[in-house]
């Protein structure tokens, strides 16, 4: 895991190359002007939201987070057309649950990842993220987290859990090597 | 459409309206930002409604009035920045007077010296 | 040229004693002596002139659309009167300087009576009756000047105001006279009125201005009902009194009514107001004289009476009663201020002036209680002296009138019966304090006053006698002269001499003489009498009066302002109704004729969802959150209407306004009460859903009625321009940074100074910090949760990125310069929510208020660049360049300027919502919180 | 083409900027020396701009190059350039009495106030309607910051009033806008008049209404019954060179009032003409009346002069309303007089006020002043004035008002009006000045003397009630022929749309 | 080619506004708060999605022009849905809102809303 | 039939908004109305994109993205107030 940048005036380059995208999509153009716009936006604007970042892990599998992004976007649209079922079926026959994960993701940025994909794929919601002792000293390495989510239906607890640790949080923890 | 633009005008200045004269500051913010959003609307009539004419030359050939918009801009701007300073207002009389009453003398005032009695 | 000084010495004269405010006592009063009396030999120079039958004018032109000019007419009755002005006055700064104490300021007193007497000089030499009326109120301001110089006195202050304020009616009753003479006539030059009396009493309009005229007179003169200010007055020091009641002040309402005689007198209205008043006047003041128990008081009353007399002389209308009340003018002046500075000079030196204690002056201080007992004999119209001539001549005209018919006998009995207490307070001022056993209880030894302090009285005494024995001599000219002025040219055959032979008048003299002795000698039982009659008390009573009325005009305005800002909306709101709504009755329909759209369902439901909001914000308006909630339902709902109506700009610009402003209340909301407590009356509440419901028709029908007509607007004129002359295609926003760019600057500059203004708000607020919610619930525990602030940090790059995109966009597209403003607000201030303000300011250490001005002044730049190029502010440029390999590029100046209005705006908005943020963070314990 | 008409406005608003910018934002001394220059040279310029407009006649200076009734235009003429001077000359006063220290009992007063100024300059010298309310934005939210300059309960408490019902006025501003706009399709005040003569008989009851909500809108701004109800507290509570400041703010209305309904609802109007003098009459009339009540009526001495703002206020109104050349004429010498006077009242009040220790301006019995001399003079020379006596300016005002009306129960009912109330004042005010300079009940405290910036804008002020006497000729003059051209609408029309044709 | 691309336009857009509409149910029917937050927060992404896939292909309809930039929306929409959803879910343990009886899981419940306040904390743990 | 389908679509729209509405009336909780409104900012984005389909206009897009970029900040900043109280702390 690395956490401090590689160029001092490309901190984030993948965050320059999201903004570069952004920009060529907003101006829906390839004309060489926009190019060179989006260009010095992508270099500047990170440059100096820079400061605005508290240290996070940097992605160093960039294709495999590809291939995260892909898999989240299936999951999607089955989780959408189950939960129309379910929310169309009978109310009574829904069981929802709370249901604790416990992490071992113990950054923010990988943690926000997971979390936000649990609440975009199927019948589940991040809840809350806690960490398991409530009081640390200041110098203790950073606690183990857990995360809180609310199943729409809850089927299987724990496959529920391992689906959630190893089809999201695995290929995190890969992506940003940590 | 018109009568039931015209509609939504005159309920928005009466709710407005209605809520400003209630005795508490923040009644009063909510009724005067409702009161604004009628104005502007009403700004945004007196240049006649169009339903397809975007201001933006080359998109269309029947174009609303731009002006009226324009005032409407300004006058959201404005509104926005009186606002910001009214609700400030707000506090600052809340923490200097102890109360957001403004509606003359509180009511409840006579009725705090009862209130040991009870 | 030199006329002109006469009037402009004494004005001059009013500095001297402030410069000399340092110099020796008498060197300061000498000094102040010098302008009247330079003024004086300036007034006798022209005396052959006057006495000649001439009238001097000298003019200098002021302010003619007003008629108001700097104009002097000398003539008879002028001069007589500067004369005494100026002669008595002199006598009075003399007398003054011996009277004054250490104590007193001199510099002050002599101003004061120098502007006085400034005033009065102004009166009467006046030719313009606007500046003639100029000076009449500067004599009622320096007169209260005078009577309150020892403004310690409760007495003083209060005689002083009362004064003021009885007067100073009178002024301005005369005003509105005098401004009615110079509408009857034309002019307000008073050659031209005084030549135009027959025009006068034949207009319409006579009867009131006599009356206002009149009020102006007898307020000033203390005539009855309006003359209880002038004992009052008494509480001035003597000098004053001497100055202001004998020969000046209240004789200016005397002088009016002998200048305006040829334009006002000669009517039935005339004698009957003035003759009945004066005579009433002079009763009264004669009658009440007698019972005063001070010195300053009996002088008073006396001169209330006597300036009763000369009235009733002018109101009886023959030419020969007003020579008579001419002569009794100069008369009454001389005894009067001799018998004031005889009086002051007893105080003075025997420390009362309560006959009650003084008695048997005569053994301390002979030659004062000579001086004074003949100067009393003329006041009581003894023979050989000067008061008894003109009471003849009074005597005479009140038996050669036939004013009130059969009944007409009253006047000349009357006239005695106040001669006979006339005669009879006069001996009384003579017994009581030159003879009548010993001093009572008096602090000090009495004796004689210092030799220059008894001269004025000297002076004015010897006149008495002078006019009194040879009045042909003496007199004759100046009255001629006088009479002749007030006359306006034919003075009757008059006889100056002191013996007339055994006839009526002389009985009438006679019977005073020996009446009023018998009265004086009974006068215990006349006492008691009147002590048995309710005493009133006129300036507990005018106290009074002015307190109930002030207490009045307080209920008054405590009712109509009772501090409730609803009440002053609901005025607001009537005043909608009734000016918007009235026009809107005349209207036959409200349609216009313009074919309205067709509705469909989604506008509808859309309307519906609209007015659903609006009306679930007002149910559920004491629930503050909820309420919050509803309305942003509105606000999107607008933006909607707007998307739908072809105003894409505007929507842009709602939508991220509606977010600031939720952001904005809910920071407010901390430091409100949460909830609105229910206390208005379900009658309140009826009438206020009535009131709200009005307006509404009223605004909802008038917008029904412009949407329907047909329309012509300029509007056209930016579509042609837009491209071709500002260089953009998003026409609204051509208009905002371009067409109306004047009204974006404002715009913009309205945002910054509230936000200046919103910092200053909260600079040192006394805040009350709720420590749990409404509820009750005490407040959540982590600060900062983490999936926000993650989000919040890489939402802020894309923000910024959209803002630029926005801000470029803007001049051709919908966007611009304040909505991409807003957007990296925004983005910011939720970096505050989810971070903090510590954490932010740890990263960015920026004056917001320093921001707002670099946007203000970069458009101010923009603005003023143009200038350099010779054309007007704001305006703008823009063109076109090819660049290899990049194509066609626009540049306008109105970016710039855009630049402005971004940067104000996310300036503006950051100071306004940081500075609410940081209000608490500096106070509020930290809490380890979880990472 | 003169760029000069510009200075009134931008000049103030580059001074707030750059008193908020470093070097001069950290030092107080250059802010206030600054803020002082600037309005000096405002001054100077506003007079030059004066002389010129007096040699040129009727000029526009049209914003962005675009000719009227497109752009926005900025109108110079008599009336406005001499009601700018007005604003320059009273704010040199105001703004050297805050440089005494008043000005550090909160923050952006300097920049706060050179923003008021751009508001107020820019509301007299705009001819667009829409822009005009702009400028009326500017000048409230710049006093409804400086109102509460230097906190306390009673600015915070007066504030929420003013600022609620300012809010709920430019919301009627709006709609009266959106009304005159919807009919006559122009924003521009010179060509609003020129088309409200063609307006369709079917219209005219529309452009009434609107015409009619924005006399709502000034009579607010100038107080008027029963819209007045702002007023005392506000001017009564705020800090003394505000309260000066504020003066002038009545006066705003007035001159919209003057300006809207002599240009845009002139005779040329047809049916519309003069529609709202039969309001502006009546209310005008008993907003004098209740003045006068309220000087009788207050407890403190600045009640009193915010009391005396009202009578000043339904003077003018009632000459608005009288509409013929000689009112307007009134209408402008007395704004001059009636401004700076009140002005001066309110400085002299603080002065006063901070010499009696703990009664302040209560008229209760107190310490005796510090400076009676000093003080006791201006006081008495600001309230002879003020009342209308000789030979101070008020007396002039009052003639040039008793003058405007030569027949008539007008002519009964204002003379009446004005004449009981003149009475009424000079009653408060002797009452008042007895009170604060003699009931005395105790030794002054000498640490209390006032600063010598402080005499000098009083006495600044106060030369401005002389000077208008000594100069009553050509000052006269002066107000004629601005009310004389601002009733040409013909002539003004054909400078400012010479293509439209000049007839209304 | 032209009338695929309306089909596909068409078929988007319903099936987009279905799912909105569904999500929209959903917020009605379910009989608690947290699994009324099921419904918006999921259909809408989806819903949305379809929308937006149908404004593209909408306005990539004539041939001159593409749209794309309704990726954007779906972009800044799945960052900021789990957000929202987040924050409203921990306002709701903060307020003690009650799930169904029938929820499982109940002590992990307590345990989110004892995290939530402090308050919480203690009653929490005298609950266990 | 492209004009029947985005009228169709408007009126599931239109009902999905009166639905949030409904639910925003109804609460219970102020979670729920806070849901509600959420959900509705984010249904809006769909009506507006309607609009732009209905118009063929490009030029409302903007409007869309910036629901989709700051709406959520309401829902989290009224979500802060209830948690916190102060939102920026
Ligand atoms: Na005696
Ligand atoms: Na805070």
């Amino acid at each position: 895991m690395r956490m401090t940048p590689r160029f001092s005036w490309l901190p984030t380059p993948y965050r320059s190359l999201l903004l570069f995208v952004i920009w060529l999509l907003l101006n829906q153009s390839l004309a060489p002007i926009h190019l060179l716009f989006g260009v010095v936006l992508a270099l500047f604007i990170p440059y100096i939201c820079y400061r605005f970042r508290d240290p996070q892990p940097l992605v160093e599998r960039p294709l495999l987070a590809l291939r995260y992004i892909l898999r989240v976007f299936a999951d999607i649209v089955t989780a959408n057309a189950q939960v129309a079922v379910l929310i169309l079926g009978p109310v009574h026959k829904l069981h929802p649950a709370f249901v604790r994960v416990p992490l071992d993701l113990q950054h923010n940025l990988p943690i926000t990842i997971l979390a936000g994909t649990v609440s975009m794929t199927p019948g589940t919601v991040s809840a809350d993220i806690y960490p398991c002792t409530e009081h640390l000293a200041p110098d203790e390495p950073l606690p183990q987290r857990w995360l809180l989510v609310h199943v729409l239906n809850l089927e299987d607890e724990a496959e529920l859990i391992a689906t959630i640790k190893q089809r999201y949080e695995a290929p995190l923890k890969e992506i940003f090597k940590c | 459409m018109e009568t039931l633009f015209a509609c939504c005008i005159g309920f928005l200045t009466a709710c407005g309206v209605f809520l400003m004269l209630r005795g508490r500051t923040f009644p009063v913010v909510v009724g005067l930002t409702m009161l604004s959003y009628a104005v502007n609307l009403f700004i945004f009539a007196s240049g006649r409604l169009n339903l397809r004419g975007a201001v933006v030359l080359g998109t269309s050939d029947n174009y609303a009035d731009p002006l009226p918009q324009a005032l409407v801009l300004t006058a959201i701007v404005i509104g926005f920045a009186m606002t910001a300073f009214l609700v400030i207002l707000a506090i600052r009389a809340r923490a200097d007077l102890g109360s957001d009453h403004v509606d003359g003398k509180l009511p409840g005032q006579k009725h705090a010296k009862r209130e040991p009695r009870q | 040229m030199i006329l002109a000084w006469i009037l402009l010495l004494p004005l001059l004269g009013t500095l001297v004693p402030l410069l000399a405010a340092n110099w020796r006592r008498s060197a300061c009063a000498l000094a102040t002596a010098i302008p009247p009396a330079i003024a004086l030999m300036l007034l006798l120079y022209h005396g052959s002139a006057v006495f000649a039958g001439e009238t001097l004018r000298y003019t200098l032109g002021w302010i003619p659309l007003l008629g108001l000019d700097i104009s002097i007419r000398l003539d008879g009755l002028a001069f007589l009167f500067s004369l005494l002005i100026l002669g008595i006055g002199l006598l009075i700064i003399l007398y003054a300087r011996y009277y004054l104490s250490e104590q007193d300021s001199m510099p002050r007193f002599y101003a004061y009576l120098m502007l006085f007497m400034t005033a009065m000089m102004g009166i009467v030499l006046s030719n313009n009756v606007l500046q003639l009326w100029m000076f009449w109120e500067l004599t009622s301001i320096s007169s209260f000047l005078l009577i309150s110089f020892w403004w310690h006195k409760s007495e003083a202050r209060r005689g002083a105001r009362m004064a003021l304020a009885i007067t100073g009616a009178g002024g301005l009753c005369l005003l509105a006279a005098l401004l009615l003479l110079g509408q009857i006539t034309g002019s307000y030059d008073l050659d031209v009125i005084l030549a135009s009396g027959a025009v006068i009493r034949e207009h319409g309009w006579y009867p009131l201005v006599l009356v206002l005229f009149l009020l102006g007179c007898f307020t000033k003169s203390a005539q009855f009902p309006f003359h209880f200010w002038l004992p009052n007055a008494m509480a001035a020091p003597t000098p004053v009194s001497a100055y202001l009641h004998s020969a000046t002040m209240v004789k200016a309402g005397i002088f009016l009514l002998a200048r305006f005689y040829p334009a006002m007198a000669g009517t039935d209205l005339w004698f009957l107001l003035v003759s009945i008043t004066g005579l009433t006047t002079l009763l009264v003041g004669a009658y009440l004289a007698l019972f005063k128990h001070d010195l300053k008081g009996l002088l008073a009353y006396s001169t209330i009476s006597h300036l009763g007399l000369i009235t009733l002389l002018f109101g009886m209308g023959t030419d020969l009663a007003a020579v008579a009340g001419v002569f009794h003018i100069i008369n009454h002046a001389t005894f009067k201020a001799s018998l004031f500075m005889a009086a002051g000079i007893i105080d003075h030196e025997s420390g009362s002036r309560d006959m009650r204690k003084l008695n048997g002056l005569w053994h301390f201080m002979p030659i004062t209680a000579t001086l004074a007992m003949v100067a009393a004999a003329a006041m009581a119209g003894v023979p050989l002296l000067n008061g008894f001539l003109s009471k003849e001549m009074f005597f005479a005209e009140t038996l050669h009138q036939h004013l009130l018919g059969s009944l007409s006998w009253i006047i000349p009995v009357l006239a005695t019966i106040a001669a006979i207490f006339s005669v009879a307070y006069s001996m009384r001022f003579i017994h009581d304090v030159f003879f009548n056993g010993k001093p009572k209880g008096l602090t000090k030894t009495p004796h004689e006053p210092p030799r220059y302090m008894r001269m004025p009285v000297e002076v004015l005494v010897v006149l008495c006698i002078l006019v009194g024995v040879a009045p042909g001599y003496v007199i004759g000219d100046l009255l001629q002269a006088a009479s002749f002025s007030v006359l306006g040219g034919t003075v009757p055959e008059y006889s100056l001499a002191i013996w007339h032979g055994f006839n009526l008048p002389l009985l009438m003299s006679v019977v005073a003489l020996a009446a009023g002795s018998l009265i004086y000698i009974n006068r215990k039982h006349l006492f008691d009498f009147q002590n048995t009659l309710p005493g009133v008390d006129a300036l507990t009573a005018f106290e009074q009066l002015m307190a109930a009325l002030a207490k009045r005009c307080q209920q008054f305005y405590n009712w109509l302002d009772n501090g409730s800002l609803q009440r002053y909306m609901v005025f607001v709101l009537l005043a909608i109704i009734v000016l918007a709504g009235a026009p809107l009755l005349e209207l036959d329909t409200l349609f216009g004729g313009r074919p309205e759209l067709p509705v469909d369902a989604v506008n509808a439901t859309g309307a519906a969802m609209l007015l659903i909001s609006a009306f679930a914000t007002v149910v559920f308006h004491r629930q503050r959150v909820v309420a919050l909630l509803m309305i942003s339902v509105v606000g999107l709902m607008v933006s909607i209407a707007f998307t739908r109506f072809s105003a894409p700009d505007l929507a842009l610009t709602q939508l991220s306004v509606e977010v600031v402003t939720i952001i904005l209340l809910m920071l407010a909301l901390f430091f409100l009460p949460h909830k609105t407590p229910k206390q208005s009356s379900p009658t309140r509440v009826l009438r206020d859903i009535g009131l709200a419901s009005m307006v509404g028709v009223v605004i909802g029908s008038i917008s029904y009625a412009i949407m329907t007509r047909p329309f012509n607007t300029i509007s056209d004129y930016f579509l042609a321009n837009a491209k071709t002359g500002g260089g953009g295609t998003n026409v609204v926003n051509v208009i905002l940074v371009d067409f109306r760019g004047f009204d974006t600057m404002g715009e913009i500059a309205v945002l910054g100074i509230a936000a200046l203004g919103i910092f200053k708000l909260l600079t040192r607020i006394p805040v009350f910090k709720p420590s749990s919610d409404g509820e009750g619930r005490p407040w959540a525990r982590e600060r900062h949760p983490l999936l926000l602030a993650t989000v919040a940090q890489s939402i802020l790059p894309m923000a910024l990125m959209v803002s630029v995109f926005i801000f470029f966009r803007g001049h051709n597209l919908p966007g611009g310069g304040f909505i991409a403003g807003l957007i990296t607000a925004v983005a910011i201030i939720l970096l505050y929510i989810s971070q903090g303000v510590d954490w932010v300011k740890a990263r960015m250490n920026i004056e917001y208020q320093r921001v707002v001005a670099i946007g203000l002044l970069i458009a101010l730049l923009t603005g003023l660049a143009s200038l350099l190029f010779n054309r007007p502010f704001l305006t703008s440029w823009f063109d076109y360049f090819k660049l290899p390999l990049f194509g066609e590029i626009e540049l306008a100046s109105a970016i710039a300027f855009d630049l402005g209005v971004y940067i104000t705006v996310v300036g503006a908005t950051l100071l306004i919502l940081a500075s609410l943020g940081k209000m608490t963070t500096s106070h509020r314990p930290t809490h380890q919180e979880p990472t | 083409m003169s760029h000069l008409i510009l200075l009134p406005i931008l000049l103030p608003m580059l001074t707030a900027l750059l008193i908020m910018l470093p070097p001069v934002h950290h030092s107080p001394d250059r802010r206030r020396w600054l803020s002082m220059a600037s309005t000096l040279l405002l001054l100077v310029m506003s007079v030059w701009l004066l002389s010129q407009t007096l040699t040129d006649g009727v000029t526009f200076y049209a914003l962005g190059n675009w000719q009227p009734p497109f752009g926005i235009i900025l109108l110079a003429d008599t009336v406005s350039v001499l009601m700018v001077c007005l604003t320059s000359f009273l704010a040199l006063g105001a703004i050297c009495y805050g440089s005494a220290g008043e000005d550090e009992r909160g923050s952006f007063f300097h920049p706060l106030f050179q923003f008021q100024l751009m508001g107020i300059n820019g509301a007299f010298l705009t001819g667009d309607l829409f822009n005009l309310f702009v400028f009326f934005e500017v000048l409230l939210i710049a006093s409804y910051a400086l109102l509460i300059h230097g906190g306390g309960k009673n600015k915070t408490k007066a504030a929420v009033h003013y600022v609620v019902l300012n809010l709920a006025g430019s919301a009627v501003f709006l709609f009266a806008l959106a009304i005159l706009y919807g009919t006559l399709g122009t924003l521009n005040i010179a060509d609003m008049a020129q088309k409200i003569s063609a307006v369709p008989a079917e219209d005219i009851m529309l452009v009434k209404a609107g015409g009619l909500l924005l006399l709502i809108v000034f009579a607010l701004k100038a107080a008027i019954l029963p819209l007045q109800f702002w007023l005392p507290a506000t001017y009564a509570s705020a800090s003394p060179p505000v309260a000066a400041l504020f003066a002038v703010m009545t006066k705003i209305g007035v001159y919209a009032l003057l300006r809207v309904y002599t240009t845009i609802f002139g005779e040329h109007a047809g049916p519309l003409a003069g529609m709202a003098s039969a309001w502006l009459w009546p209310l005008g009339l008993a907003t004098i009346v209740l003045g006068a009540i309220g000087v009788l009526a207050s407890l403190d001495f600045r009640k009193l002069v915010a009391n005396l703002v009202l009578v000043s206020v339904g003077s003018l109104v009632c000459l608005v309303a009288i509409g013929n050349t000689a009112a307007n004429s009134a209408v402008l010498f007395y704004t001059l007089h009636s401004t700076l006077v009140t002005a001066a009242l309110f400085l002299v009040a603080d002065m006063i006020a901070l010499q009696r220790g703990k009664a302040a301006d209560r008229l209760v019995s107190a310490r005796r002043v510090a400076q009676p001399v000093l003080l006791g003079s201006v006081f008495m020379v600001a309230a002879v004035s003020v009342a209308g006596l000789p030979p101070l300016s008020g007396f002039v005002g009052k003639l040039m008002i008793l003058q405007a009306v030569d027949s008539g129960p007008a002519q009964i009912g204002l003379w009446s009006v004005i004449l009981v109330s003149s009475l009424l004042v000079l009653i408060g005010l002797s009452r008042a000045g007895s009170t604060l300079f003699w009931r005395v009940s105790g030794q002054p405290a000498n640490e209390d003397k006032a600063k010598p910036l402080q005499v000098f804008a009083v006495c600044w002020l106060l030369s401005a009630s002389v000077a208008l006497v000594a100069f009553a000729g050509p000052i006269t003059a002066l107000t004629q022929q601005g009310a004389v051209q601002l009733a040409d609408i013909p002539a003004t029309l054909s400078i400012i749309l010479p293509a439209a044709g000049a007839t209304p | 080619m032209q009338h695929w691309m309306e089909w596909a336009v068409a078929f988007f857009l319903l099936l987009g506004g279905s799912f909105v509409l569904i999500g929209s149910i959903g917020l009605v029917r379910m009989p608690d708060f947290f699994m009324r937050l099921h419904g918006p927060t999921k259909a809408t992404t989806l819903g949305m999605g379809g929308i937006l896939l149908g404004s593209i292909f909408y306005f990539s309809l004539s041939p001159d022009s593409i749209s794309v930039h309704e990726l954007l929306i779906t972009l800044f929409l799945l960052i900021t849905a789990p957000v929202s959803a987040h924050m409203l879910i921990k306002t709701a343990l903060h307020h003690r809102l009650q799930a169904i009886e029938r929820t499982q899981g109940e002590q992990e419940l307590k345990r989110g809303q004892a995290h939530a306040s402090k308050e919480g904390n203690r009653s929490g743990n005298t609950d266990n | 039939m492209l004009a029947k389908v985005i009228f169709l679509v408007f009126g599931m729209i239109s009902l999905a908004l009166l639905l949030n509405l409904w639910s925003l009336l109804r609460g219970p909780s102020l979670p729920d109305r806070i849901l509600a409104l959420d959900t509705m900012y984010i249904n809006s984005i769909a009506l507006i994109i309607l609009y732009g389909l209905l118009m063929g206009s490009p030029l409302y897009f903007e409007a869309a993205l910036l629901i989709a970029m700051i709406g959520f900040i309401s829902t989290v900043a009224v979500c802060k107030f209830f948690l916190r109280g102060d939102i920026i702390e």
